[in-house]
């Protein structure tokens, strides 16, 4: 968790660092090597927690890099720089988002992460040539149409049955409850999540609430009129969730939570009080995130950013994604020829220092191989104990 | 003669003016970031006139959002649907917001002030939530998504370049119709701002004018709705956020709300700021919000106001003309 | 000893000239009357005194202190009362409310004393102390901004209009108010446009006429007749 | 029936909730004339300030909300002086500032505390139950405190001088000046306490709900239906708006699920406004 | 265009607010080409009966008949184009334009091409305001923006006009300018007029006819020599008092 005691510091570097970026993109910065990469997401308003995390999972990769020297391309060792720009969760932001890194430069980047900023990237990415890695869960966050798209997670679709099938194994519910906010980023990842639960005979109700309903108490009274065995929660917010958890809990909800989309534990463990509160919960991990390497991300992250890495679970996905980025880049020897980068990204089988090898994957549901399969995370709490998130492995396609 | 009218009539023109180069811009650059501006300053404009339209009256009309994506939404559909020529979609996404606006319109232009932006606020939200509970029709919250390209008389639009120029153009058209209706009506809409019952005991039938207003500032919308639509190749629920009518406001107030040109600037300031403050990641609102209160309390006629007051002869307070009543003065 | 005293003062808003260097003087203990039609500029004076018009000229003396640069709020606390033209009271206040309105610079016993203070003086105030005063008639309505302008125990009250719209027994009823006050010392510069009731009760009148006062004098010196030359 | 009960409770503590909210933004456009576009950062600045004083530096629930309450009235009083108080006649460049400040303010959360939900709660869990039907002893205490924070502000503004002399300013202005009631010190004043009563909501609600630097715009918009449809400036109308649109949207969403009740929401205020444009307390439209 | 025997008609109109009356009972008519004085102590009705004539509000009982037609409750703006015009009591210009452009846009919203010319350049030359045509008219004097905002009346072509207090904040020697006024509407459009107004002597100078209305009731009517003699207006002024 967070704590503001370097709050003050934070803020005074963050300044400096903004007004130290102005000047440097002003003067061009005239160093002899320099690789550009970037990040486009939601930086600011109600899902910059995401954006957040993986800007920082981004330039935490690029100052590890940095520190070391330099990442190095063709024999020289270049600064890795990172633009950052705010996709504002619209599908206009990231088309001016991905404008704005074309006039940059930037051939590569992380994101974007909400589904309607994706909308508005894809196009664009074939026009400016862009390699993108989304994390949204739009059902189609990669395909042919964007042979620059990358995906850096798998979808529901390829993990859901998985950990859905485990959590019936382990927990035998039969009705469901799936939650999501009514916009694209809550439909999409909310449908998917429904198709799977009815798919294995679950008896599966959708519910949309308003982005930016503040008290979930009276949805809360709805699901009790329901009474599912099981209420899933991937689609929302963590804010959301933390909220709805706890007016479940009031409420004396007495079943079964599922998260199957990366928010981890924290939200629902929060919202009901403590993990001794829940029956049952089983969530996806988007890594493995009890897995050594984890912890390595972490203390690497306090040690090189001088403060503490974010809770928020895309910092692995992310950082995953920001190594593989750079790799490509220092493989490929260039950062600006996007095809010869999509060439050594599609060839190598993706990997990192913190958790391993993994491959690519995709066609069979999106039509072409460009989704990272790395092992995900299954955690689970059963009757008010943890007992702990064991690597789940996905096929290879490639 | 009348130098202020004449003065106010150039200021206009030369906000008109100012959008031309908007359209050599796909012409002379083909760096996306400028492109990518110039779409955003066309439709900038486009909306904010919609906005300045009403305010040539004193109302401050939060529907634009609303009448955007009802053009917008109208050219998607018309543009799947196999009609893919630009005129045939100006046409719908001008005309679908003005019949829209005609019911609206008499059920709220009655109201004044903040009663006014009140409601005209909710409508936003309604059809927000009208969008996502009718996703047959207006694919729910995934938008109309794979808009075909527009063409002109047979030739495609697709084309990047040719795709900024066409934005441009609609907003260009949509803005000159503002200009023109703000022109024509000019004297009634200024004077209705201004002293209503006057305007009133000299034969003006306020109420015709206020919904022409109201007509005139949802097809220019609708058009913008149109523009943005074209651009992106998507009909989406998060380009017409509610939210999203602040801005435009903020680009009417910090450039000057009594000329074209205050708006033409206005956009084209914020615009430019927004997209330079997007670098700075998560400090790009709070900029944002510094350079609004820096603006409003260092020119508080907006940009233009404030130039036209320092330099512009007589006719000093034109930018914040009528200010309302003290606060807590007779009600 | 002079309260108040206005020197040459000037007013001028939208172009038009309210007051011409009007001069007048008001003693401690006494009530002074300025009396002319409408746009005579009787307001204007008053509302200089209270600071909610803004003078172009000359001074006001307050107890021998130039009131210019302070504000309204601050001169009611010198000791100003003011009871406004066409009333004003508070209209979603009670009359309890809009009696003790004024006494925010009191402490809460002085407050509620000089409230039980009005109410001896007018009765009406305790009979309808929890009524909301826009449902009172126009004559109790000039009670209550009575009420309210004395419940500070004002060292000069200023009265704008008083008999504005009331019918002849009300026009009675505030002048015996009135009379209750002077009893009790109050300094009062008053306007009103009703002369006959109004000489009944002040000592002295100034006569004003398109923003300048055009004659003064006692009451006695004050004729009839050259009044509604002034009027008619 | 139980659900039908449970959402009663519901809609009564989140009417108890909104009527603070708004009544603070009814008390600032009802004296001041303007919209207070920053009342929601309020709310989550107070939900920030109790946290670092009760989970970060260790001080009592209680008194960190009470010291969160204190803090943000403290600041809307400095916010009144600095920002708002020279452009209060107008209330379009005062929307527009309170806008910027907003952003500010959020932006400064943000870099402070990150955008991540803080792990805020409610010192004290667990529900009253009786028959299936639940209520929340969180709820229940939140109740109370709002029930007993408009008790209070009621008392404040309809039986003290104080709260006459608001009173008396929102009625008339130059007149209340006239009567000793100095806008120098009532307007940072009534502006400090508005935002105060956003703080203690904030703090109070937030580990009820959720703290995360953005709760705060539907808290705004809420409290822009409440105070429409209570009547710009009405506290008495603020209060039952709050509980009419609180049970409106608990009934709509219990019963029509959280998107659909939305709608039902707006629509039952749009045609209530049709009907009522002045709002239901409301007595004339005030020209903006 | 205008009729032989045009009238304007006020026919047992009352007007209340709520519980509050403010006049009762009044009737009479402006003939064309004729000036009516309306007089009465401050609080008597006088700007509430204008604003029912003009349509501004809608009388509680009675009619306004304009040549036997009745207009009573026709929207303030079709009130003036059917030719009742008023004239308001405070500045009742567009007060941040100049002076030309308030004529213009008088013009503007009154497009009648027939008619013989209005001569409003006469007007202004006499007033003094040809020279200020180019200043904003809030930076006029008052006696000027007032004599414009009356010019601009005549831009509607009035068949009948309703002057609210014409002469308030005048200064004495600019009174006369509305004698002047008043004799060009009546002289180049046959208007009728109707004056509220508390200046006696511009009364008896310009009204051949006056009603006195005290408390929302009419108290008189006459040739003003006759109605401000009488003990009763004078009382109705003056005040009385039982004491």
């Amino acid at each position: 968790m967070r704590m503001p005691k370097k709050a003050r510091t934070r803020l005074t570097t963050s300044v400096l660092a903004g007004s130290a970026s102005l000047l440097f993109s002003a003067a061009a910065l005239a160093q002899d090597c320099e690789v550009k990469v970037g990040m486009a997401g939601p930086l600011t308003g109600g899902a910059s927690a995401w954006g957040l995390a993986m800007k920082t999972s981004m330039e935490f990769v690029a100052a590890k890099h940095n520190e070391a020297g330099g990442l190095p391309v063709g024999g020289k060792k270049c600064k890795v720089n990172v633009v950052t720009v705010d996709a504002q969760c619209s599908a206009a932001g990231g088309a001016a988002a991905s404008n704005y890194l074309a006039s940059q430069n930037v051939k590569i980047l992380i994101g974007p992460v909400c589904s309607p900023e994706t909308t508005g990237f894809q196009p664009l990415s074939n026009r400016h040539k862009q390699i993108f890695f989304n994390s949204s869960y739009k059902a189609d966050a990669i395909g042919p149409d964007w042979p620059y798209g990358f995906h850096m997670h798998q979808g529901p679709k390829v993990f859901g049955p998985i950990i859905i099938k485990a959590g019936k194994d382990r927990f035998k519910f039969n009705t469901a409850v799936v939650m999501g906010p009514n916009d694209q980023g809550g439909t999409d990842s909310g449908n998917q999540s429904a198709a799977i639960y009815r798919e294995i005979g679950v008896k599966t109700e959708v519910e949309w609430y308003q982005r930016g309903t503040t008290n979930f108490g009276p949805i809360a009274a709805r699901i009790m009129a329901q009474n599912p065995d099981i209420v899933e929660l991937a689609a929302m917010p963590p804010p959301d969730v933390t909220n709805l958890v706890r007016q479940l809990t009031q409420a004396g909800y007495n079943g079964l939570y599922g998260g199957m989309g990366g928010i981890g534990m924290e939200p629902v463990v929060q919202g009901a009080g403590g993990v001794e509160k829940i029956k049952g919960y089983f969530w996806l991990e988007l890594m493995p995130v009890e897995d050594p390497g984890a912890l390595k991300v972490r203390e690497d992250y306090q040690r090189i950013m001088k403060s503490a890495p974010t809770t928020n679970a895309m910092l692995y996905t992310s950082t995953f994604a920001a190594e593989n980025i750079l790799r490509a880049v220092s493989l490929a020897g260039t950062d600006s020829d996007v095809d010869k980068l999509a060439d050594v990204l599609r060839k190598t089988a993706p990997e990192s220092e913190y958790f391993g090898k993994g491959c690519w994957r995709g066609k069979a549901q999106y039509g072409i191989n460009q989704e990272f399969a790395f092992p995900v995370g299954m955690g689970v709490i059963q009757d008010g104990k943890r007992i702990g998130v064991e690597r789940v492995n996905l096929p290879c396609e490639s | 003669m009348a130098p202020d009218r004449h003065r106010d009539f150039w200021l206009d023109l030369w906000g008109m003016a100012l959008l031309l180069p908007l359209l050599a811009m796909p012409l002379l650059f083909k760096d996306p970031f400028i492109l990518s501006l110039t779409y955003q300053f066309a439709i900038g404009v486009a909306a904010s006139l919609s906005v300045y339209v009403m305010l040539r009256m004193g109302l401050l009309s939060f529907t634009v959002p609303a009448f955007m994506a009802v053009g917008g939404y109208a050219a998607a559909m018309l543009a799947k649907s196999g009609v893919t020529e630009i005129m045939a979609l100006m046409l719908a996404s001008f005309v679908l917001p003005m019949i829209f606006a005609v019911p609206l319109g008499l059920l709220v232009l009655k109201l004044k002030g903040l009663y006014f932006i009140f409601i005209t606020f909710i409508f936003n939200e309604i059809l927000q939530l009208i969008i996502f509970e009718t996703p047959k029709l207006t694919g729910g919250s995934d938008g109309v998504v794979g808009v075909p390209a527009a063409t002109f008389l047979g030739a495609d639009l697709g084309v990047p370049w040719r795709q900024v120029f066409a934005t441009v153009a609609v907003c260009l058209i949509a803005s000159v119709i503002a200009f023109a209706a703000s022109h024509r009506y000019r004297a009634e809409f200024t004077s209705i701002e201004e002293n209503e019952t006057l305007a009133e005991s000299l034969g003006v039938a306020v109420w015709k004018y206020r919904m022409i207003g109201y007509i005139v500032s949802a097809g220019v919308a609708g058009l913008a709705g149109l523009a943005l639509v074209n651009m992106l190749g998507t009909a989406h629920p998060s380009s017409f956020a509610s939210w999203s009518v602040n801005n435009y406001i903020a680009y009417v107030f910090v450039g000057g709300r009594g000329t074209v040109l205050g708006v033409v600037v206005g956009s084209y300031l914020l615009i430019y700021m927004t997209n330079v403050f997007n670098a700075y990641a998560h400090l790009s609102a709070g900029l944002f919000g510094l350079l609004l209160i820096a603006v409003m309390m260092a020119a508080p006629g907006g940009v233009v106001g404030t130039a036209v007051k320092l330099f512009g002869g007589f006719r000093a307070d034109k930018g914040d003309a009528p200010r309302p009543a003290p606060a807590g003065g007779a009600a | 000893m002079s309260i108040l005293s206005i020197e040459s003062l000037f007013v001028r808003y939208g172009g038009i000239t309210a007051l011409n260097g009007v001069s007048v003087e008001v003693r401690q203990g006494e009530t002074v009357l300025l009396i002319g039609s409408n746009g005579a500029g009787k307001s204007s004076l008053i509302n200089a005194v209270t600071g909610l018009v803004s003078t172009s000229g000359g001074r006001i003396l307050f107890e021998g202190r130039d009131l210019a640069g302070i504000p309204s709020a601050a001169r009611s606390r010198l000791g100003i009362g003011y009871s406004p033209e066409g009333r004003r009271v508070f209209r979603s206040l009670t009359v309890r409310e809009n009696v003790l309105s004024s006494t925010l610079g009191l402490s809460r016993a002085a407050a509620e004393e000089n409230f039980a203070w009005a109410c001896s003086i007018f009765p009406l105030l305790a009979e309808r102390a929890g009524q909301p005063a826009n449902q009172l008639s126009g004559g109790e309505q000039q009670i209550v901004a009575l009420a309210r302008a004395v419940s500070t125990l004002p060292k000069l009250l200023l009265l704008d209009e008083p008999f504005l719209g009331l019918a002849p027994v009300w026009i009675d009823r505030i002048s015996d108010a009135i009379r209750e006050l002077q009893r009790r010392g109050t300094t009062i510069l008053m306007t009103e446009q009703m002369a006959r009731p109004a000489l009944k009760l002040v000592d002295r009148a100034y006569v004003m006429r398109g923003g300048e006062v055009r004659r003064s004098g006692d009451v006695a010196e004050i004729r009839e007749e050259a009044l509604a030359e002034e009027y008619l | 029936m139980v659900t039908f009960v449970s959402a009663g409770v519901i809609g009564l503590s989140m009417g108890a909730q909104y009527a603070l909210i708004a009544i603070g933004f009814t008390l600032i456009f009802g004296i001041l004339g303007v919209v207070n576009f920053a009342h929601g950062g309020f709310y989550v600045l107070g939900g920030y300030l109790a946290f670092t004083l009760s989970h970060v530096l260790g001080v009592p629930f209680v008194a960190a909300i009470v010291l969160a309450t204190i803090a943000t009235a403290a600041i809307g009083y400095v916010v009144e002086i600095v920002l708002v108080e020279k452009y209060v006649v107008d209330h379009l460049a005062t929307m527009l500032i309170t806008l910027g400040f907003y952003q500010i303010l959020i932006t400064a959360i943000v870099v402070f505390y990150g955008a991540e939900p803080m792990d805020f709660s409610f010192p004290i869990t667990g529900s009253l139950r009786s028959g299936g039907i639940f209520v929340p002893y969180s709820n229940l205490i939140v109740f109370v405190v709002c029930g007993a924070a408009i008790a209070a502000v009621y008392w404040l503004v309809y039986r003290t001088r104080y709260g006459i002399a608001l009173r008396a300013m929102a009625d008339d202005g130059p007149v209340a000046r006239s009567q000793g009631i100095p806008p120098a010190t009532m307007f940072p004043m009534a502006f400090a306490i508005a935002t105060g009563l956003a703080g203690l909501t904030g703090a109070l609600v937030t580990p009820m709900l959720a703290l995360d630097p953005h709760v705060g715009e539907g808290v705004l918009l809420k409290a822009f239906v409440v105070v429409i449809l209570g009547g710009m400036g009405s506290i008495p109308g603020a209060m039952l708006a709050a509980f009419i649109v609180g049970l409106t949207e608990a009934y709509a969403s219990v019963y029509l699920g959280g998107s659909k009740g939305a709608l039902v929401l707006f629509v039952l205020v749009l045609v209530i406004l049709l009907v009522r444009p002045q709002g239901i307390f409301g007595t004339e439209a005030r020209k903006a | 265009m205008s009729a032989a025997v045009s009238t304007l008609r006020v026919e047992r109109a009352s007007k209340r607010f709520g519980g509050l009356k403010v006049f009762e009972d009044v009737s009479f008519s402006v003939p064309a080409g004729g000036v009516m004085g309306v007089i009465g102590p401050n609080g008597a009705g006088k700007t509430t009966l204008i604003n029912v004539m003009c349509g501004m509000l809608t009388p509680t009982a009675g009619r306004i008949l304009l040549d036997g037609n009745d207009i009573t409750g026709r929207p303030f703006h079709a009130v003036s184009r059917a030719g009742v015009v008023r004239s308001f009591q405070q500045t009742n210009t567009f007060r941040s334009v100049s002076v030309e452009e308030n004529l213009y846009r008088a013009l503007k919203f009154n497009r009648l091409a027939d008619g013989e010319s209005l001569r409003m350049d006469d007007l202004l030359d006499e007033f003094g305001l040809t020279r200020h045509l180019a200043e904003p008219s809030d930076k006029l004097p008052y006696g000027h923006q007032k004599m414009l905002g009356l010019i601009m009346t005549l831009a509607a072509r009035p068949r009948f006009l309703l002057l609210d207090e014409p002469a308030a904040g005048l200064e004495r020697r600019e009174r006369s300018n509305i004698d002047r006024f008043v004799d060009h509407a009546r002289k180049v459009l046959g208007c009728g007029v109707l004056v509220v107004e508390h200046d006696m002597d511009l009364v008896k100078r310009i009204c051949p006819h006056i009603l006195v209305l005290e408390s929302g009731r009419t108290l008189a009517e006459g040739p003003p020599g006759d109605v401000l003699a009488r003990r009763d207006v004078i009382d109705a002024y003056l005040g009385t008092s039982a004491a």
